[in-house]
């Protein structure tokens, strides 16, 4: 379960610490567990701008959640959702989906965990939040236009 | 019985050790499977093997062991909600049935309620409810101050519905009803009980206690808001019920007991709620039931269940064909198979209900005796109470001749015919 | 430990196949004990032999098995009163201890309860109670517009008693708190508590669920009116647990659930109760699973509870003794074994529980992370979550040393030691 | 179960059909089973001087009420109340106890009755119910007094 890409983003995570600006930020709590995240999510155009967070919780979820930077920071929205989408799939599998390294990059590695259910909500805190985050800031923009 | 329908019974019967038993020296003839069921190796195995070898408290460990507990534990709810035809989350475990229906009742009265109730609100009923389905309303009217109405019945055992529109009117914020009546055997007409209380936008609470062990059951085509069973009659052990409720209308209900694993974020100054069916799952649930339920709807999944209901059907016609012919022994409830279960309450003029029964275990006949939870049916009636034989799939033509051969060795005895 | 103490653990081992299990290749090292417990052959046999054999619905049937069912449920009934100091009649059969409070809870706010609850009225509790024993409370505080308050807990994870006449004071209606706390291990000054009470006037309900599995318990003279455990952490399977109330008590208060058994007479329009036990028993009981308590009862009785309370101090000093001498690893409650059960939480600075918990889940260690149900004890200490380890009759020193080892492996691999 | 005794005084009952004068009338019920029997008592100077009753119910509530007034009427309350106690100790011993006829006569016949619980009710229906209607009696009594 604890593979070297996983220990590397829990160790150096990426993109940590709450950063302006911003257009939406959220903060979820995986109540079995007391991890935590805040996300902030700035969209521009269609593109995901920024991803900025904060949090504490276990390897699993921070790791998660940093790899999860690097897939949607830069992105398309619907490109990045594609990702979330991927990655959602893998979690739910069991164990038994071979995971597509284009789309989900360092997020592979977390095939193994996907064995654990207790685990998985971790894998997925940070998704949520930023899922959650994105929609309301494209659907805070669709409102102003 | 057409050969498809068909299947082994004296295969199944092997499968049940109680059955080879004998009672005051003669071979049990167990007719009181409406009260409870027996189980099969097969459950009791599945049972076994999962607390000895993967047991562990479920939802809240990382071990391994926990998370095999969780799996099975889970893997229970998706295979009951497939038996309903239901969905995984909308299927909550409690400890029988009567839980089920007193968890809606809590709910509803909780602050939060979607269905708020006080005075001049409605909650409707039958004349024929069990007692679980019936004292959970009564006492939910007197918390809130809404009012009781009921259908009554007919002299045939059947749900008097000409005053349909009456009890279910505009007032009216839920219908709970049977679907098959435990001292009756009658089987409601769901469909126009559910167009009704559509009509007025009333939920509706159907307590398929006496039907999900002897016929499909398909929650979704019903059409109905929420579904209650209990396991003890379908094979599983005592101690493991099940609400069904639509995933939308679970969700909006405030919880009913507070505890470990219905919570999301608990502070002391107070808390906020896991969603369905967590919410309605306080503290250690029951684990090891739910993994013999599920083993028990694979037991009845594999038999068939129409199969068994063809094989209730011989079985009950058979009873009430033979009763037929006793004089001074008559039915309560519908005396033809339509639209009826295999409970058959009768009397035997001039023997009082506890003595048929005693003297039929005598016999090593099984049946049950007294009001069968449902007190109002008897006054309804005019009885002080019933003998009732309830089949299932593992009960016999056998099983019915010895029943009626031994109804006529008690009027014998006591001097009735 | 003494030598009329002693009791032979490897035997004990033996009757618990679970024990004998390999996980990722690693004999089992189960701690998770607070969590839930193993059931011996011993308790599993009874309950397969009274289901296969004996089995029947309670309390309604004449026939023989019905009245052989009926006879297991209430003799179990008898062994588990005994098992407490307690009179048959008084202990009535939930479905965990969840449940029992809840049944608290809810009859105290409902119509013609002895103790009504209103605004100006207060419930007291502690900081550390698991939330089974908070959220109900909160819940009864909401419906009734009655005040919660609460003892909070010293650094050193005892209760403050310091501010005890203030919180538990003349408006005090009920004050609810656990005897040793799942999460801290420290148990409560039972008489102080108690004695506060009384002078206000003041119910106590005690939560027993981490007392009664390990050490000799007496309600009666503990003093309390109400107390509950449950029996999936005391040998028992998971689906049955226990209220324990005077019987004065018990008869005063309004009914919990309704439906089959707890009724006198029913009417459609209005019912009467039975008396307790039965008042509390809606529906079918869980009749296997109290047989199984029983029995379970009669194994804890046979090793002793004082040599089973002996043993755990000794595995428990041996941990706390071990855990002292680990550099970055810390206790969350009573470092010493002084007035303390068998449950250790504890923190690796740098890593997260969970990653404790997994990583010794490699090595084949059971430990249960989180909260542990008690959310605000983890908030009180400023941790997110703890990892906890539950000794119990069947763990072993070598089951305390490969914890203790494994601890050192897993700060080894996160680099955090 | 069903020795003669008790389907002699099942099938010809003594005592029965309310009679005045009375002193107290009480009404009791099995809930379980539905059984009722309405007990009539007239008490003077110490002595039970009438018992009447009417009801319906199983072969063993009706012979057991039936007994019962053979037992009581005319005897000293506090000697009735032997009899009661005798019949109760017998009633909850499951078979294991001889009783003694000199104290229960034809009450005797119902020792096997007690191995089956769910009938111990019936049987004790119409004692409770007249132990309830005498100690109301003596209690009136004590007050007219
Ligand atoms: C102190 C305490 N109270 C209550 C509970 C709840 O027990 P159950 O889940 O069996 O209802 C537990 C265990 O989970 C406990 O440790
Ligand atoms: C129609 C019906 N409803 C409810 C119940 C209550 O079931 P349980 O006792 O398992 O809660 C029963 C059986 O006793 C029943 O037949």
């Amino acid at each position: 379960m604890y593979q070297e890409i996983i220990l590397d983003h829990y160790r150096n995570p990426h993109h940590k610490g709450l950063r302006d600006p911003f257009d939406v930020e959220v903060h979820h709590v995986n109540p079995t567990c007391g991890d935590e995240v805040t996300v902030r999510v700035r969209v521009l155009d269609g593109i995901v701008e920024d991803v900025s967070y904060d949090g504490q919780g276990c390897s699993i979820s921070q790791a998660a959640t940093s790899v999860m930077t690097d897939l949607v920071i830069g992105r398309k929205v619907d490109d990045a959702l594609v990702a979330h989408e991927a990655f959602l799939e893998l979690m739910q599998s069991k164990g038994k989906l071979e995971p597509d390294e284009d789309v989900l990059e360092d997020g592979i590695a977390f095939a193994g965990v996907s064995k654990y259910p207790a685990r998985v909500k971790c894998a997925l805190l940070g998704w949520m939040a930023w899922k959650d985050a994105t929609a309301q800031a494209v659907a805070k923009q669709k409102e102003a236009s | 019985m057409t050969s498809t329908l068909a299947f082994d019974v004296e295969a199944v019967r092997k499968d049940f050790p109680v059955l080879a038993r004998e009672v005051h020296g003669k071979p049990l003839v167990y007719l009181d499977n409406a009260s409870s069921s027996h189980k099969p190796r097969q459950v009791l195995e599945a049972e076994r093997e999962f607390v000895e070898q993967h047991y562990s408290n479920v939802h809240r460990g990382v071990h391994t062991l926990s998370q095999e507990a969780t799996d099975a534990y889970e893997a229970a709810r998706s295979t009951v909600a497939r038996f309903i035809g239901a969905q995984h989350d909308d299927v909550v475990f409690t400890k029988n049935v009567t839980e089920a229906i007193n968890l809606v009742a809590y709910a509803l009265g909780n602050p939060g309620s979607p269905v708020p109730l006080g005075p001049g609100d409605e909650i409707a009923v039958t004349e024929m409810e069990h007692h679980s389905n019936l004292v959970p309303w009564q006492m939910l009217a007197e918390r809130t101050g809404a009012t009781l109405r009921w259908l009554g019945l007919t002299d045939e055992g059947r749900l008097d519905l000409t005053n349909l529109d009456q009890i279910v009117n505009e007032r009216t914020k839920l219908l709970a009803f049977t679907q098959v009546s435990n001292i009756l055997g009658t089987e409601n007409d769901v469909p126009a009980l559910v167009a009704r209380a559509k009509q007025v936008g009333a939920l509706t609470l159907v307590d398929g206690a006496q039907s999900v062990p002897h016929q499909p059951v398909d929650v979704a085509a019903l059409g109905v808001d929420l579904f209650a069973f209990t396991g003890h009659k379908m094979l599983a052990p005592s101690g493991v019920g099940v609400l069904w409720g639509r995933g939308e209308l679970l969700n909006a209900l405030p919880p009913f007991m507070g505890g470990g694993s219905m919570i999301e974020v608990v502070q002391m100054t107070g808390s906020t709620y896991a969603k369905a069916p967590e919410r309605f799952e306080a503290g250690t649930p029951v684990i090891s039931q739910a993994v013999a339920l599920a083993a028990a709807c694979d037991y009845l999944g594999a038999v068939g269940l129409d199969a068994i209901k063809a094989h209730e059907v011989v079985l009950t016609a058979r009873l009430l064909d033979g009763i037929r012919e006793l004089p001074g022994v008559s039915v309560l409830g519908p005396d033809s198979t339509e639209a009826r279960g295999s409970a058959v309450s009768f009397v035997v003029d001039g023997v009082h209900p506890h003595d048929v029964g005693q003297s039929l275990d005598d016999l090593g006949i099984a049946v049950r005796v007294g009001h069968h939870c449902a007190a109002p049916v008897c006054r309804r009636y005019g009885v002080p109470a019933t003998a009732r034989a309830s089949s299932y799939l593992y009960n016999t033509e056998a099983d019915i001749d010895a029943l009626l051969d031994g109804i006529v060795q008690v009027q014998r005895f006591w001097g009735a015919a």
